[in-house]
């Protein structure tokens, strides 16, 4: 995992994701919405990418720009997503379709809402395989009842409606759809925010699992510091759509350069110091129609200086690997 | 399922049973004496007073309730028209087919069509296509039916004369009537089917789909459209009663004898039977079509199935919800 | 001083299929000043408990006492009195104002009703100084909810709670609607009020990091009944009952260098509508048998620590 | 001026109704019948099939069971009765009755039937079948024309039946003819109330084919009519045609236009509107096309409320009712309202009476603006307050315009009016309700005389309010009811009494006639000769047919 | 979220101003807007603007088609059909905004017993709304009307009545769920009367998709009531509402369409405007269309 600030560099051997310059803007009611500014990052074969940030610093957006759903009317993207050396915003549409749900597929925010409420169950596991494989609708279903064991729902429910399962057995079933084709990329878009702990722990057991025997690479999205630690190798940390610092996970956890990150760090209750007060950032995320010159967070910071509202802040190289957006990071990590 | 219908039908009774005691009640107190309008203006009192006590107007509003309901619900008879003493039933039953013929086809044509040009205009949203379509159903919902159909009398009937302008006989006789009668009903269906559509293409099952790599045909068409069903079903009914009533002004236009016609005549001319018998007839009617929509809904929408097989209760909750 | 004592309390909802026990035979005590804090998976009579304390709701049965007065059924003066005692602060600060009302007018309501001040003027005042105290900025007095982020609607909410200078405030999941960052801000802010006015919480939510963090005791709820409380400290340090354990070792640390052990629970929560007897955490338990069919009791395992199971002893 | 209602009542029917213009003109239509019908059996060229287009509904064909104005217009096809009247003051002509006696005292009348009458089915019909369809019309209490008059009636024998009057009536000056004309015959073993409301099984010239409720009637020849002789027939009785089919075409634009374009053969009734597409500004036929006026015998009318004490502002204000007399100008409201197709009314009456009197026309109240004016001067309108009188008409296009018309000509004149329209319904109930209104307009006829028709609406014997007995307009009993009563006796009836009755109402402005219809028939000129009923109904099968006339229906 | 922190740079705007910006924004609703606006500046303006007397006979005039002096060409008795037309708005407009308004009236009050009060008096305001919602509306309204006869306030009567059932089962569902909104909990505990419950926090909570049915059933009244005038059951002559127009001119269809052409015309330009409005209030209001 590398990032950087613009210069191309050549993606190595195992780097199979390549995300450069990404930007995504959408239009609401006459203003455009900075969603995503310009987001580099690589992605190796078999990683966990984690992209944490508070609500509406554009995760979402990230993930379906690389996997082209935005929608269509509202929203527009920009820049390249290198995906085994193809570039997947050049692509045709119908060369995508073959892309989504096979090669790379995605695991959606909401497990209420992401299933189609008229459609079997097991329909809408045994569909994808059917659109990418050729197989007559038996071995599909067939296919699709073995997805639903995987998943650990008994393949008898397989003709059963969304409704009558419950959050977290529905979230098994997105799961079991991403994961249907052996996708060599899983876009898991906060896969657990909205079940209980105890599902959630069951939830992320089974993805981990999943994801090590197909050794599928996989970006997930979360704004849990915990779930990260529990499932990522590296962290990229997004603020008002830009991916402030990034970086193994052990690096950013332990050695936060950015003040926002360690701003998150200061915010969370901490099961195991036994703090009274709780250190939270002060504000707001800012307006996405209308972003702050240089810093996005320079508003927020206690850091801040007059340099900080001037020009790109460049990504700064803290150490191998661990890149971080701020200019008095090294003054602010000394101080630590 | 068998079982929500027949307890859905029980449940019609006492609503009829209220609709028919409404409708008795609303015709006895209205201004105007059935006797002495079909006697005529030389009628003496006394001739009057025989004539009341023939048709039974001499007794209390309570008998003859009872005795009105008593011969339409126990012996299943419409009664006799008070003017030419004919068969409520069997003259009903000659006109119905007309209206239903009108109301039928118009009903047909706006689903036909409006739901697809609906849908359509929902897939191709901003599109040059989609602004005229829109234009066009704002411009035909809101032209009054009759004037449209005088307008069609006007060119297809006086100036070309293609078309009979009125009355009774084969096909051609339909032609104006139906599509008059039909395109604001489609104009409002595809607004419907549009809106629908355009809501349910912004949910995330339908960008679920998409990120499983089907076919913009197969997420439409597959996702989106069984999901968009729902709504439109739900305003068919009363699509339908629309139809109905608006073939009761068109049956006026085009001089076709079909219920309303009948309908308005009787309560113009205090027929009270006719009246009577007509509006029941025309609520059992709208009823069964409600259930039967309802029944449609159930076959799309897999949750209020469940309700339905589950049992009334919840079922009204979700039915409540959604209006 | 215990200023809420609540004994075998019972809320039951008539549904279609059956009776739903909401919240079945649950009782303990909260000491003035303190806050108790209320776990449990989604469904399990979190809410229903707070809103039956304070009388939103009428309870099915058992016994509310507050200050040591007996406080479970009131009449209209009565509960007029007891409602100035006691608040709530809901979860959803969206839903939670109303969307008609400014922020002001929505603060100024409550001392309005309660007939306290003399003037417009004194209530204008008072409001004034409640909205100093939970941080609402002056510019935003006049908005309405719609136009405020989550954290500052949940002041409004927290505004609202305290305009009547309440004893006791049930907080119904304040925070988990809300950003970490901004989450940090109401949690540290119904910390500060405590201190300043005395305050006594029943602090519901889910989030095992906010309770630890927040609570001086925490009740265990698991489909209406309460398995496990005692003091925050203890629970955290020493869970007994099954499910509390499996509960805390399900919450992802942030913690890079622990590897926590996992206690994988297999299943999903059942329907609280005419539940058998017995242990309700039976099915999913992987100690379950035949013994926890039978009913339950909540026993005092350690000093000031209850526990409802019958094997908790085998286990140890 | 067409009404969509399926049903109205017989005697208040629709305006467009007509009715031969004068006796003369009768006279020559029902001679021209008689000649081809003559000419037509002669040479074998009798038409094959006519359609009409009616712009009334057919609702029941049975005329004891109910009452619509299109089933009159069957009636004489489908039905016999003793005798029938042609046409207004013409003597009555025999059908099923040979002759009749009217007993010295007026109080019975004694009717002999031919002795080989049978219906349509074969049945045969004796004197006890007549007295039964009388007695069971009388029944249905639909049949108040001669209920007025008819005790009972009773068989003597196999021909003879005899007619007990009621003491009262007996001595009207019409009740002999509206007795005998009054009732179809059937017979009474075959009847079927059910059946006969869509298949009638009379003793006329023609058979019910099919009956399409609200669309058509189809009528086909009786070949074996049992009036085998012709030369006996009645004027109405024809047989010029084999098949006739009625067409129900409400509307009017569209029923010319179904003339034009070819899908009738004719049409019952021509609007004013609609006369230029068959006939120049003249009055001409235009080519191809063949149309007759016929004069209805119904009245347009303005009334006054006379009854005293329920709130008529006019009913104690003479001048102020003759004001508006003089300030309306019939003539112009007839013309814009009806063009051709009516004319103006003097008097409360039209010509086609034999109780007309021409000098009427020029003793009637005209239009004078000077004059109304100064009869308001005298009136008390102004001193109380000038209030809003109410003109109440039937909701009936052509009614409601000329209250419009009329509202605006008091306007003029500085009197207040509003217009109030109520449906037939609701008009029948507010007509007799004298708090309801102060002007009203109606319209009336009767098919016997004026005197009868002045007896029935303006003697105080017709109504009541609060129990006072009163004339339609609300007049209690005085000087009006008197003279009805002397005008209408057969004792003293007499141009001069009738003479009395007009002048009463004119110089007291009591009552006003607007106009009297015009119905205009038109028909494809391969017919070549009209003829209509008295109450001006085109009567299909009695029209002439060229030899080369062919049908639409052919 | 982004539109909220944008308009924190405008405080105090509650959400009737916030409607109306967006309505501003839409030029559907502009159009509407000025259509009915027009419309109705029209109608009230009738009197100064009429050309001529809507009442005055000119028989000489009569049945004239447009021309310099009668914009609109006179009808059968002279009257100059565009003071008619001008005049005619009066009715439509009025009877449009009254039917609606009476019956949204009416179903506020029984949908708010019927929401707030539950139990049987739900259970039997609702029965009673399922019985006339039994009765197809159209011909509910045609049988009261011809019952109760044609002066104004009948037909106002008739046509509100067609709109109870449907407007009091919406402000009913709209209630119940209110009802249970925290807010409404929250304002309990704060010791709040039932009664300022209710009319405070719960009605002017629910009135909304209320007044945006309202807005489309005001284009479907304006329909109604032409029908309603051209069968005759609406209002009569000599007023110039323009449903009663077109049925006057009907008779002319052939030998002076153009009687025909201008009534009509205005009731579907003027349906257009509140189809259009309605659309557009809406679009505003319905938060599932606004993020
Ligand atoms: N369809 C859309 N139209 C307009 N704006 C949008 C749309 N989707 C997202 N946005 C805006 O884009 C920004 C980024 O949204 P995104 O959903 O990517 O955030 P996120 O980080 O996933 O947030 P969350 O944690 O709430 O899921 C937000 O300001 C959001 O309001
Ligand atoms: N008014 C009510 N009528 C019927 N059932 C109810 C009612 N209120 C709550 N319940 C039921 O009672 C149970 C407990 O609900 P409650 O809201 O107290 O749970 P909770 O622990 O607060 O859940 P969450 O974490 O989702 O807020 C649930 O099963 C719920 O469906
Ligand atoms: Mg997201
Ligand atoms: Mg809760």
């Amino acid at each position: 995992m590398s990032a950087d600030n613009g210069k191309t560099v050549k993606s190595e051997e195992s780097t199979f994701l390549d995300v450069r310059d990404l930007t995504v803007q959408y239009t609401s009611m006459g203003s455009v919405i900075h969603a995503v500014n310009g987001i580099t990052f690589q992605l190796k074969k078999g990683e966990t990418l984690a992209l944490v940030g508070e609500t509406g610093a554009g995760k979402t957006s990230i993930a379906k720009a690389i996997l082209r759903i935005l929608p269509d009317v509202s929203a527009k993207s920009k820049g390249t997503v290198i995906f085994n050396n193809t570039d997947l915003m050049q692509m045709k549409e119908k060369e995508m379709q073959k892309i989504r749900g096979h090669k790379i597929s995605m695991i959606f925010q909401d497990p209420m809402t992401a299933l189609n409420p008229t459609m079997r169950v097991g329909k809408q596991i045994s569909e994808v395989i059917s659109a990418h494989r050729s197989i007559s609708t038996e071995e599909a279903v067939a296919e699709g009842k073995k997805m639903l064991e995987m998943v650990g729902i008994p393949a008898e429910r397989y003709y059963e409606f969304p409704h009558q399962f419950s959050g977290g057995m529905k979230q098994r079933v997105v799961i079991a759809i991403a994961l249907a084709c052996n996708p060599e990329l899983l876009l898991a878009d906060e896969p657990t925010t909205a079940l209980d702990v105890t599902i959630q722990a069951q939830v992320l057991e089974l993805i981990n699992d999943l994801k090590e025997r197909l050794n599928t690479s996989m970006i997930l999205i979360t704004h849990d510091l915990g779930v990260v630690n529990e499932t990522c190798d590296n962290v990229a940390v997004i603020y008002a759509g830009r991916i402030i610092e990034s970086g193994s996970k052990y690096d950013v956890f332990k050695h936060p350069g950015h003040p926002y990150t360690n701003g998150l760090f200061g915010a969370l209750p901490n099961m195991n110091l036994d703090s009274d007060r709780l250190s939270p950032i002060a504000g707001l995320l800012p307006d996405p129609t209308n972003l702050p010159d240089g810093c996005a967070f320079a508003p927020r910071c206690p850091y801040v200086t007059d340099k900080c509202r001037q020009g790109t802040i460049p990504a700064v190289e803290v150490e191998p690997g661990h890149f971080c957006e701020c200019i008095r990071m090294d003054e602010i990590r000394k101080e630590r | 399922m068998g079982k929500y219908i027949v307890k859905r039908l029980l449940m019609m009774i006492p609503v009829i049973l209220a609709v028919a005691i409404l409708i008795f009640t609303i015709m006895t107190f209205v201004p105007g004496n059935p006797a002495s309008l079909i006697l005529g203006a030389d009628a003496t009192e006394e001739q009057i007073r025989i004539k009341e006590h023939e048709l039974g107007l001499d007794q209390p509003y309570l008998v003859r309730l009872g005795s009105f309901l008593k011969q339409t619900f126990v012996e299943l008879d419409f009664g006799r028209s008070y003017w030419t003493n004919t068969s409520v039933t069997e003259e009903m039953m000659e006109r119905f087919p007309r209206t239903l013929a009108i109301a039928g086809f118009a009903m047909v044509f706006t689903t036909i069509i409006g739901i697809p040009l609906g849908i359509f205009t929902a897939v191709h949203e901003g599109t040059f296509a989609d602004r005229i379509g829109v234009l066009l159903c704002v411009v035909g919902v809101s032209m009054p039916t009759f004037w449209l159909a005088m307008l069609f009398v006007l060119l297809l009937s006086l100036k070309l004369k293609l078309l009979p302008a009125q009355g009774m006989g084969g096909v051609q006789y339909y032609v104006m009537p139906v599509i008059a009668q039909s395109l604001g009903g489609i104009s409002g269906m595809v607004r419907t089917a549009r809106a629908s559509m355009l809501e349910v293409v912004r949910a995330d099952y339908v960008t679920t789909a998409r990120s499983k790599g089907l076919s913009e045909r197969k997420v439409i068409y597959e996702h989106a459209l069984p999901n968009a069903m729902l709504p439109i079903i739900s305003v068919l009914g009363g699509q339908l009663a629309n139809q109905l009533g608006g073939a009761l002004v068109i049956e006026q236009v085009f001089s076709i004898p079909g219920i309303g016609l009948y309908l308005i005549n009787a309560v113009n001319t205090r027929d009270y039977p006719v009246a009577q018998s007509s509006v029941v007839f025309l609520s059992i009617l709208f009823s069964l079509i409600v259930l039967a929509t309802d029944l449609c809904y159930a076959a799309v929408d897999p949750m209020i199935r469940a309700q339905f097989t589950q049992g009334g209760k919840k079922k009204k909750k979700g039915k409540e919800e959604n209006a | 001083m215990a200023l809420i004592e609540v004994q075998h309390l019972k809320k039951y909802f008539d549904v279609p299929n059956g009776t739903l026990h909401a919240v079945d035979d649950v009782s303990f005590v909260i000491e003035k000043g303190t806050t108790m804090g209320v776990v449990g998976e989604s469904g399990c009579g979190k809410s229903t408990l707070g809103t039956t304390l304070i009388h939103l709701q009428e309870s099915t049965g058992g016994k509310i006492l507050f200050e040591g007065k007996d406080v479970t059924h009131l009449d209209k003066k009565q509960l007029h009195d007891y409602r100035e005692d006691v608040q709530i602060i809901f979860q959803d600060p969206y839903s939670s104002l109303n969307p008609r009302y400014n922020i002001a007018r929505t603060i100024m309501e409550p001392l309005e009703i309660s007939g306290r001040f003399r003037s417009k003027a004194d209530v204008r005042a008072e409001a004034e100084r409640i909205m100093d105290l939970v941080g609402i900025e002056e510019r935003l007095r006049g908005s309405y909810p719609h136009e405020l982020d989550g954290g500052r609607r949940q002041r409004v909410g927290i505004g609202r709670a305290l305009a009547l200078n309440p004893k006791f405030i049930v907080c119904d999941e304040p925070v988990s609607a809300l950003d970490v960052s901004i989450q940090a801000q109401v949690l540290n802010l119904l910390m500060d009020l405590q201190d300043q006015q005395q305050l006594t919480y029943l602090f519901v939510t889910h989030d095992l990091s906010v309770v630890r963090h927040i609570s001086d005791n925490i009740c265990v709820m698991y489909l209406g009944q309460l398995v496990e409380t005692c003091s925050s400290k203890e629970l955290f340090a020493k869970p007994l009952h099954p499910y509390t354990k499996a509960l805390l070792s399900a919450i992802p640390s942030t913690d890079v260098d622990r590897k926590m052990q996992r206690v994988q629970l297999k299943g999903e929560i059942t329907s609280p509508i005419n539940p058998k007897p017995g242990c309700r955490f039976a099915a999913r338990c992987p100690y379950a048998t035949d013994a926890c069919r039978e009913p339950q009791q909540l026993r005092e395992i350690e000093p000031k620590h209850f526990v409802q199971c019958c094997r908790i002893e085998e286990l140890g | 001026g067409s009404s969509a209602s399926e049903t109205t009542t017989a005697a208040a029917a629709d305006t467009t109704a007509a009715a031969e213009t004068t006796a003369a003109a009768a006279a020559d239509t029902t001679a021209a019948a008689e000649t081809t019908a003559a000419a037509g059996e002669a040479s074998g060229t009798r038409a094959k099939t006519v359609t009409l287009g009616m712009n009334t509904q057919i609702s029941t064909l049975d005329p004891y069971n109910g009452v619509s104005t299109g089933t009159i217009y069957l009636t004489e096809a489908i039905h016999d009765q003793l005798f029938s009247a042609p046409a207004l003051g013409a003597p009555i002509e025999s059908e099923i009755g040979k002759s009749y006696e009217i007993s010295e005292d007026n109080k019975t009348i004694t009717v002999e039937i031919y002795d080989y009458v049978h219906d349509q089915a074969g049945n045969e019909i004796k004197a006890s079948d007549v007295a039964w369809s009388y007695n069971t019309y009388l029944a249905t209490g639909n049949a108040t024309g001669i209920a007025k008059y008819l005790e009972n009636v009773e068989a003597s024998d196999d021909t003879h039946v005899v007619f007990h009057l009621k003491e009262a009536t007996c001595k009207e000056t019409s009740a002999a003819d509206a007795i005998l004309t009054g009732c179809v015959i059937y017979n009474e073993a075959a009847y079927d109330a059910d059946a006969y409301a869509t298949n009638p099984v009379g003793c006329g010239p023609y058979k019910v084919k099919e009956f399409v409720t609200g669309a058509s009637v189809t009528l086909e020849r009786d070949p074996n009519y049992w009036q085998t002789d012709e030369s006996l027939w009645a004027s109405l009785k024809a047989q010029n045609v084999d098949t006739c089919i009625f067409k129900i075409i409400l509307e009017d634009a569209q029923l010319a236009l179904a003339l034009e374009t070819g899908d009738v053969d004719a049409v019952n009734y021509v609007s004013a509107d609609n006369l230029q597409f068959f006939m120049d500004d003249a009055g001409n036929a235009l080519s191809g096309y063949i149309i007759e006026p016929f004069s209805s015998i119904l009245c347009v009318n303005v009334s006054f409320n006379m009854f005293p004490d329920a709130g008529s502002k006019v009913a104690n204000d003479k001048n102020l009712r003759l004001a508006i007399e003089w300030a309306i100008d019939k003539e112009g409201i007839t013309q814009t309202i009806m063009g051709r197709t009516a004319s103006v009314s003097y008097g409360y009456a039209t010509p086609l009476y034999g109780d007309y009197n021409p000098a009427w026309e020029t003793q009637d109240i005209g239009f004078d603006v000077e004059k109304a004016k100064a009869y308001l001067a005298e009136s008390d309108y102004v001193k109380n307050g000038s209030p809003t009188l109410v003109i109440m008409t039937e909701s009936n296009e052509v009614k409601t315009k000329a209250a419009q018309m009329i509202q605006n000509y008091c306007k003029a004149i500085g009197i207040n009016m509003e217009v109030k329209t109520a449906d037939t319904a609701l008009f029948d109930n507010y007509k007799y309700d004298f708090s309801e209104w102060d002007l009203k307009i109606d319209n009336n006829g009767s098919r016997q005389s004026l005197a009868a028709m002045y007896s029935t609406f303006l003697s105080h014997e017709h109504t009541s309010y609060n129990g006072v007995p009163t004339s339609f307009n609300g007049a209690p009993e005085g000087e009006m009811s008197k003279l009805c009563a002397i005008a209408n006796n057969v004792d003293t009836n007499s141009q001069q009494t009738v003479d009395d009755v007009f002048n009463y109402y004119t110089e007291n402005a009591i009552i006003y006639g607007l106009w009297g219809s015009i119905n205009y028939i038109a028909a494809q000129d391969g017919i070549t000769g009209l003829k209509v009923q008295a109450l001006a109904y085109a009567q299909p099968w009695a029209f002439t047919y060229s030899a080369d006339y062919k049908g639409v229906a052919d | 979220m982004s539109a909220k922190t944008k308009k924190e740079k405008k405080t105090g705007v509650n959400q009737w101003q916030e409607v109306f910006n967006i309505l501003i924004h839409n030029p559907n609703a502009i159009i509407g807007f000025v259509i009915v606006a027009v419309l109705i500046i029209l109608a009230i303006i009738a009197p100064w603007i009429s050309p001529y007397d809507y009442l005055e006979m000119d028989l000489m005039a009569a049945k004239q088609g447009p021309s310099a002096a009668h914009l609109f060409g006179t009808d059968d008795l002279g009257r100059d059909i565009l003071s008619r037309i001008l005049y005619g708005g009066r009715y439509s407009m009025s009877l449009g905004f009254l039917s609606v308004g009476c019956g949204a009236l009416i179903a506020l009050v029984i949908g708010a017993v019927a929401g707030y009060f539950g139990g049987w008096v739900d259970n039997l305001l609702m029965r009673m709304m399922d019985v006339l919602s039994a009765i197809p509306g159209m011909l509910l309204s045609i049988i009261v009307a011809a019952a109760l006869g044609t002066a104004y306030h009948d037909t106002v009567i008739a046509m509100a009545i067609g709109n109870v059932a449907a407007l009091s089962r919406i402000l009913r569902a709209q209630i119940l769920s209110i009802r249970e909104k925290e807010y409404v909990q929250a304002a309990k505990a704060s010791n709040c009367s039932s009664f300022r419950i209710i009319f405070s926090h719960i009605i002017p909570n629910s009135v909304m998709p209320m007044i945006i049915n309202c807005t489309s059933r005001l284009a479907a009244a304006l329909l109604f009531c032409a029908s309603l005038s051209f069968i005759g059951l609406g209002v009569q002559p000599p007023e110039p509402e323009w449903g009663a127009m077109l049925a006057s001119a009907r008779g002319y269809i052939r030998t002076y369409p153009y009687m025909l052409i201008s009534p009509g015309l205005f009731i579907a330009v003027s349906v257009v405007g509140f189809t259009l409005l309605g659309d557009s209030l809406r679009d505003a209001m319905d938060p599932k269309l606004r993020k």
